[in-house]
């Protein structure tokens, strides 16, 4: 395992980040009270930094749509971030983002413990306490036993292949574990255990500091053993938050209902404020921005923003632009410049796309500035902690520059450009009309472009991700695109730039191949000082632009509309979208 | 979608026998071509259709200087004329003007009349093809199974079900999926091309291939036939000599109404997002960009028209034709 | 005035080629018990006339003119409804092909069934026990099992008997045969002509046989008319047409028809050529081209059109040529061919 | 009669074996020639940023190590004979016909199918009756009324039918009579008829005026010529000259003769369209089998496109055989053998 050494590094490091910026966190106020009072006024970016409409008033239907669906409603498969975000409806974590809004959003707060988890090992066992008085919807206490057991059964990447893997790699898991399916009766005290009732304990394998980010993610969700059903637990997941599952066609959509089991009293950070969630999943795009516009629905729940024809609508006219937030997301649209292609293997020539990428073209092509982003000059995006904007190939208006980009070309010794193939996702749009904007800035060059689409399902699996197509068709640039697990250098940056993760497919990292900046990811990771280690990931970024194997292109920004009749809406750093567990209904 | 074509033979109405009797009289001696062209000269409909045609084969042979008087390489972005914050065209109904005849696309700003010009040849390109493979295959397995007749027609007559039963739009979109960047000596749009001819032509030919198996059928039985074997002429002798000049007729008419529904088809797969790549101009590939900013209309109607107004030429023409060549019909 | 009259009637089509002229200028009558035979090449305007006389070219493209009256009662100026309602019931047609003629989708006893209830308001089971009996009066053996039968279930002959069991169905007393024998084998077409006859002194009915074949008409018929282009080129008894024809064209066809005493395949005093267009009918006598006498007229074939003329007790001829030199023509040429043969 | 269906079903039978191979070719073994390992088809189906293991673990867990027959092999028999799903925490038994399990959501892909097939059924069936109604009206009228400005005007319209795509029809369509007028609703709206009859018509008018004009016409132009042709027929003759009225004559003698063509198109194109609508359910984003085959195609979700491939020639060749029965019924003189 690769990825071991940089965890370890990560570690001490990580733990300083957090302990730091939490401040102690208990993180026990009442969020609609929270801020500086609120605002009621609809405004353009109302929602960002205060909460937007506060209420404590409880009751209505929240109805929230999805124009896609799920990969899984179950805790321990699901690797979304509106899920993750949503997800807090219907269960409860060991620990959570902070709720709210402004830059607090991203520190974590305990939700089932008591506190923030406690070192001990040097870092290597992570000890919770669980609060007294959780149950689940059918009023069986919630036990230690039943948080362990769930990350155990999140282990089986069989059953469970969609979620995170962080766990099965953090803890010491048994050498012969099969899973608690194939094996019901393994130990796995190795790795988690309940030392009592109310104490989960995890045994890492090598240090590592960032705990309290993993135990937010729902593998942490207790899940009672005796309710469990594999891979169908999904169509009916037991809650231990404030709502539980009236219906479930999957598919097709579900309602939430409240859950009379759940105690406020154990839970500070939920203000649980709808009587009623009803989600309907696989809705039209565009009929959802209508729907969201019209109010009749309240709530998009990827968070990703409106498309194209309902931005026309909304930004030109005052009243729909000023129920929008458009914050920027720890996410980066880029491209990527593939060193195994030749003539790509000469920097130079990867240089000369730099130059002649026409950052203006791109950035409109993937919705202007507003719906798609700032222009990115790297490759960390701002909200992650401790960037640095810089830029290595900056041009007049950003526009390119031929000049630069043909004695780049000619020091490539290609000096009437070059033929490649670019690759994007067919099923996104924005990718389309990027690699329609290269084909056009790249041709002002001389490098002539092919653009190939492929189904996003098998991008990374079949064509973009895997080694082996990239080679045998000549692949030398990739759409595509990164956001962060968790808010830093490493979240951020190691799954895309360190050469070390790469294998046959399925790849992230489809470009960065550079020794020095797999050095630095470790020198990073290594790093104990806060400043000094941010610092080194800014270096990482600048070895990565030096490298010229990513082309940036926008730091994104999301459109969010806040729906009509919405309560107590707050966008939240850490989960990258609305605060999901604060809204309410008017 | 099933093509919409119709396969049924021409009308006959009932005509006082002496009409037909007596018009015997006067043609004979002309070909059958020469009356059908008689025919067709008269017919303005269908002549239009076919004026259209020509007309759209010209400005797909000559788009390059046609886009270079009346617009803007089609594949040129024109950012200035979009608005950043919305991405939609400045000018009203959709930036229409004298320089931009057919306003521009939103976010890129090309310009709309010359990518619908450019986009001329990708549909009458596949279609003619896709045509011409579906008439070599219909007409081939037609013209056997109709021959042979009894086993041979049996399990020719079973593929043709078996490729009507076929969901088409989905064979077409998964192995649009699967085709590799280089192959057959193409790659790029070249062989994307070859690909739709060949997946259009190919599981289109069972509609031609029953029209030339029925008439082979009905020809096997002439008396011309039956003397020519009666004088020792061999099976391939009568195929070639004998049946497949009687075809051409039918072949001809069903050929030219096949033309249209492939060009549907072809619309149909790139606005399915399986056609050529782009950033190459497709109608049907700006349809489906269209999708998107449906509240332009004009993005959505020019190419809309272009595809319906190609489309009824055909239409109208092959009608005309087929009208030309059945006696039945006047 | 005769049960059915039919005064200069002319049936004309406009098509895109110009004015075809089926029937033009056309009058005969036919009464009770009396069969009149109409005999011509096709093409010659003999169905069209039929047709007309029981109306079906109305609502059509068809100009009609002239009268057709039946038992007292003009047609052509009477409504299309008032006609259709004597279709079937007083005046009904036999047709041609039986097989192309009778639906092929209804049983044989539900045409016959149908038919009968448009005219009579009985119960389907009163209309089928009529059916039966109607198909055997025709002569169709086990008609209560053939009457479910489809048409393409019957031979031939079957088939015809069928089709006159039809058309009999409600006792018409005009009946128009219109080519009844021609797709019958020749002992069936005997049998149908003999069958017609009984069936026709049954119902005591007139008869009109639409045939291009003098054969056929010979032993039925009371009265003949022979037509050429639309018009009546000859009419007179089946007397006068047999053994005093005047037209040349008369000769043609009495030559070509096939006698048992004669081989069939031989065709004496062919008619040359073939029937004329209708929209193109020759100046002057529409038949000069094919007939052999022509140049006697001296030129007068090809500029005028002869009239209809009677040489002697209702028998009516149209040629150019005088009473004396036909007949001459007959007896010393014609006739003699004839018979030697 | 019946020695015939049996031969047309296990005809049907082959049909099907062969199409489903040649599915299970194109989403199995041609990834395989462009040269995808067992690894790289699993890692479609992991979440993001997998571990090798994970991948491992899905390609053995979906079979890919297995040989391509083996693989089709169990996707027969368990549609013959059903299937044994692990869902972790147990064992659950698919019944025959199983299609499998969704590779993205595991869930079964029949009951999917089942759940969109009310879906593609209403629009095909409110779209047919609209269409055969339609188009067969509008073409005996412009038959009788040959030449005429109805016929002129029908006809030019029908052609324009036949020549306007659906998805741009479709689109149009929306942007007036939804975005723009209001007075449909928008796409992707669907009632189940059983939740409220009223609803389920008002959300499915459009689709089906809209799929309903392209088959029109082409039925108009079909009946037109039809009626045109039997109207010249010996027996329409008979039938007026025994006295129908012609309104009879021109119903029961002439358009039934008229209809039998159409009876054998109308097969052929009511079973590819309740095999799923693919353009008007895109165009309309109405959840039907056409929308689920697209999704199962981008997502390659290979157990739901085999399924709906299935299930949708399967119509198909239902849809011939009744036809042809029904032909038989029709024309006596057509024999079954």
């Amino acid at each position: 395992m690769r990825r071991k050494t940089a965890l370890a590094g990560a570690a001490t490091a990580a733990l300083a980040l957090v302990l730091s910026a939490c401040g102690g966190g208990g993180g026990t106020q009442q969020p609609a009270d929270s801020s500086s009072g609120g605002a009621a006024q609809p405004a353009f970016n109302a929602g960002l930094n205060e909460v937007y409409n506060p209420s404590t008033k409880k009751g209505g239907t929240l109805k929230a749509a999805h124009s896609a669906d799920w990969d899984s409603l179950d805790p321990g498969d699901t690797y979304y971030g509106y899920s993750f975000n949503f997800g807090r409806f219907y269960w409860r974590t060991l620990t959570t983002y902070k709720p709210g809004p402004g830059p607090e959003g991203n520190t974590v707060v305990p939700d089932l413990a008591e506190g923030l988890g406690e070192p001990s090992d040097g870092g290597k066992t992570w000890t919770y306490k669980l609060k007294s008085g959780l149950k689940f919807e059918d009023g069986t206490p919630i036990t230690a036993k039943d948080v362990a057991y769930a990350v155990a059964r999140s282990w089986d990447k069989k059953t469970f292949p969609h979620g995170p893997s962080y766990l099965n790699e953090l803890l010491d898991w048994p050498k012969d574990f099969k899973g608690v399916y194939d094996d019901p009766d393994a130990d796995y005290s190795s790795a988690v255990e309940a030392t009592d009732d109310s104490t989960v304990v995890f045994h890492l394998k090598e240090p590592f500091a960032s705990m309290d980010y993993v135990v937010q993610m729902p593998m942490t969700a207790p899940v009672p053993k005796d309710k469990d059903t594999g891979a169908k637990y999904k169509e009916k997941v037991v809650s231990s938050g404030p709502y539980k599952f009236e219906t479930n066609e999957i598919g097709k959509g579900f309602t939430l209902v409240r859950n009379d089991q759940w105690d406020p009293a154990t839970d500070p950070i939920r203000p649980a404020l709808p009587d009623r969630i009803e989600v309907q999943v696989n809705v039209n795009a565009d009929d959802l921005d209508n729907q969201l516009i019209a109010g009749d629905v309240h709530l998009d729940i990827p968070g990703t923003g409106m498309q194209p024809a309902a931005l026309g609508k909304v930004l030109p006219d005052p009243a729909l632009k000023a129920r929008t937030d458009n914050p920027t997301i720890p996410r980066l649209w880029y491209i990527s410049v593939i060193p195994d292609t030749p003539p790509l293997d000469n920097i130079e020539c990867r240089k000369a796309v730099m130059w002649a990428a026409d950052r203006v073209a791109n950035q409109t092509a993937y919705g202007g500035e507003l719906a798609g982003g700032e222009i990115a000059t790297n490759v960390l995006p701002p909200p992650i902690v401790g960037q640095e904007k810089f830029d290595l190939y900056a041009t007049p208006g950003n526009k390119g520059d031929v000049n630069k980009a043909k004695q780049a070309l000619t020091a490539c010794g290609q000096p009437n450009g070059f033929s490649t193939t670019m690759t994007y996702r067919s099923d996104r749009p924005r990718e389309k009309a990027l690699a329609e904007a290269m084909e056009q800035a790249l041709a002002k060059v001389g490098i002539k472009l092919t653009l190939k689409g492929f189904p996003g399902s098998s991008y990374f699996s079949d064509y973009a991700g895997n080694v082996n197509y990239v080679k045998k068709n000549g692949i030398g640039l990739a759409a595509h695109g990164w956001g962060s697990d968790w808010p830093d250098g490493y979240g951020f940056l190691q799954a895309i730039v360190d050469s070390r993760t790469i294998r046959d497919a399925g790849n992230y990292n489809l470009s960065v191949k550079n020794d020095e900046v797999d050095k630095l990811i470790d020198q990073a990771s290594a790093e104990l000082d806060d400043a000094a280690r941010a610092k080194l990931w800014v270096e990482v970024d600048k070895k990565v632009m030096e490298d010229a194997s990513i082309l940036p292109v926008v730091w994104a920004k999301s459109l969010l509309m806040r729906g009509k009749g919405l309560t107590n809406v707050a966008y939240n750093e850490g989960q990258s979208m609305y605060d999901y567990i604060l809204l309410g209904v008017e | 979608m099933t093509a919409p074509l119709d396969v049924s033979g021409s009308a006959a109405e009932a005509q006082p026998e002496s009409v037909l009797a007596g018009a015997g009289k006067a043609i004979q001696g002309r070909s059958l071509t020469r009356i059908a062209w008689m025919r067709l000269r008269r017919d303005k409909i269908a002549l239009t259709g076919g004026i259209v045609v020509v007309l759209l084969i010209l400005v797909a042979v000559f788009a390059s200087p046609i886009i270079a008087v009346f617009g803007h390489p089609p594949l040129e972005f024109h950012q200035d004329q979009i608005d950043q914050s919305t991405l939609l065209p400045k000018g009203a109904f959709g930036g229409m003007s004298g320089e931009y005849l057919l306003g521009v696309e939103p976010i890129n700003g090309r310009d709309i009349f010359s990518r619908i010009v450019a986009g001329a040849w990708i549909s009458l390109l596949i279609g003619f093809l896709a045509t011409m493979l579906s008439v070599l295959i219909g007409t081939t397995l037609g013209v056997i199974a109709g021959y042979f007749g009894g086993w041979v027609d049996l399990v020719i007559g079973r593929l043709m079900d078996v490729f009507l039963a076929f969901p088409l739009l989905v064979f077409a979109i998964a192995l649009a999926g699967v085709v590799p960047d280089k192959g057959f000596g193409l790659e790029g749009n070249g062989l994307r091309i070859a690909m739709m001819i060949f997946i259009i032509g190919f599981f289109s030919w069972p509609s031609i291939g029953r029209i030339v198996r029925g008439q082979t059928l009905s020809l096997r039985e002439r008396e011309f036939v039956d003397a020519s074997r009666s004088l020792g002429a061999r099976n391939g002798y009568i195929l070639f000599r004998e049946i497949l000049p009687n075809l051409m007729a039918p072949i001809l008419v069903y050929a030219t109404l096949l033309i249209p529904t492939n060009i549907l088809f072809e619309a149909a797969l790139s606005f399915l997002g399986v056609g050529v790549n782009p950033p190459t101009p497709t109608w049907g590939g700006m349809l489906s960009e269209a999708v998107r900013f449906y509240t332009l209309p004009h993005f959505v109607l020019f190419p809309g028209l272009a595809i319906f107004v190609t489309v009824l030429a055909f239409n109208l023409f092959g009608d005309g034709l087929r009208d030309a060549f059945d006696p039945r019909a006047h | 005035m005769s049960f059915l009259d039919v005064k200069d009637l002319k049936i004309h089509f406009p098509t895109d080629d110009g004015l075809v002229k089926s029937v033009d200028g056309l009058s005969f009558s036919v009464d009770r018990g009396k069969t009149l035979g109409i005999v011509g090449e096709s093409g010659s305007g003999k169905s069209v006339t039929s047709l007309g006389v029981l109306g079906l070219h109305k609502g059509g493209r068809a100009r009609i003119s002239g009268e057709i009256w039946l038992d007292g009662e003009e047609l052509n100026g009477a409504s299309a409804e008032h006609v259709r309602g004597l279709r079937g019931k007083k005046m009904a047609m036999i047709f041609q092909d039986p097989l192309s003629s009778m639906h092929p989708y209804y049983t044989v006893g539900h045409q016959i069934i149908e038919a009968y209830r448009i005219h009579n308001d009985v119960t389907r089971q009163v209309a089928r026990k009529h059916a039966i009996d109607m198909l055997g009066r025709v002569g169709i053996p086990e008609p209560a099992r053939r009457v479910d039968s489809y048409p393409h279930e019957f031979s031939g002959g079957m088939r015809q008997r069928a089709m006159i069991a039809m058309a009999l169905s409600c006792d018409p007393e005009l009946l128009i045969a219109d080519e009844p024998t021609t797709a019958l084998d020749v002992t069936v077409q005997a049998q149908i002509l003999d069958l017609m006859r009984d069936l026709q002194s049954e119902f005591n009915s007139a008869l009109i046989i639409i045939t291009h074949d003098l054969g056929v008409v010979a032993e039925l018929s009371n009265d003949i008319l022979v037509m050429y282009a639309g018009r009546c080129v000859e009419y007179g008894s089946t007397d006068d047409i047999f053994y005093r024809p005047e037209h040349p064209y008369t000769w043609g066809l009495l030559g070509s028809m096939p006698r048992l005493d004669r081989e069939p395949t031989e065709r004496l005093l062919p008619i040359k050529g073939s029937p004329p267009s209708l929209i193109n009918v020759p100046e002057g006598c529409a038949f000069h081209p094919r007939c052999p006498f022509a140049e006697r007229t001296g030129g007068k074939a090809e500029t005028e059109a002869p009239a209809l003329a009677e040489t002697e007790g209702g028998h009516l001829v149209r040629c150019h040529m005088s009473r004396d030199e036909r007949r001459t023509l007959w007896e010393t040429e014609i006739k003699p061919a004839l018979e030697t043969s | 009669m019946f020695t015939y269906i049996i031969k047309r079903v296990i005809g049907a039978f082959a049909m099907l074996i062969v199409i489903s191979m040649v599915t299970f070719g194109i989403f199995y073994v041609v990834p395989q020639w462009a040269g995808a390992s067992p690894e790289a088809m699993a890692s479609r189906y992991v979440g993001r940023a997998a571990t090798p293991e994970t991948v491992h673990l899905v390609a053995e867990r979906l079979g890919f190590n297995d040989p391509v027959v083996v693989q089709y092999g169990r996707f027969v028999k368990g549609l013959v004979a059903g299937a044994e799903y692990d869902y972790g925490a147990g064992v659950e038994q698919c019944p025959a016909p199983c299609f499998g399990y969704s590779f993205i959501s595991g869930q079964p892909v029949w009951p999917d199918l089942l759940d969109r097939m009310p879906v593609t059924f209403s629009l095909a069936i409110g779209a047919a009756v609209l269409w055969v109604v339609g188009g067969v009206c509008v073409g005996v009228i412009s038959a009788l009324r040959r030449g005429s400005f109805f016929d002129r005007l029908s006809m030019g319209t029908a052609l324009a039918g036949v020549s306007l795509p659906i998805f741009f029809t479709g689109m149009l369509s929306l942007v007036v009579f939804s975005y723009g007028l209001g007075w449909t609703p928008p796409g992707g709206a669907w009632t189940d008829i059983s939740v409220n009859p009223a609803q389920w018509a008002y959300n499915l008018l459009l689709p089906w005026i809209t799929l309903a004009f392209l088959f029109a016409a082409t039925y108009a132009r079909l009946t037109r010529a039809g009626m045109l042709e039997t109207m010249g027929e010996d027996y329409i003759r008979t039938a007026r000259a025994k006295g129908l009225h012609e309104r009879e004559v021109v119903v029961k003698h002439g358009l039934r003769a008229a209809l039998t063509p159409i009876l054998t198109l109308f097969g052929i194109d009511f079973g590819l369209l309740i095999g799923g609508a693919i353009l008007t359910e895109t165009t309309y984003t109405l959840p039907g089998l056409g929308q689920f085959a697209i999704l199962a195609i981008r997502n390659q979700d290979m157990p739901q496109v085999m399924g709906v491939v299935l299930v949708a020639a399967m119509f198909v060749v239902v849809a011939s055989l009744v036809v042809d029965l029904l032909y038989a019924v029709v024309d006596p003189r057509v024999r079954l053998s």
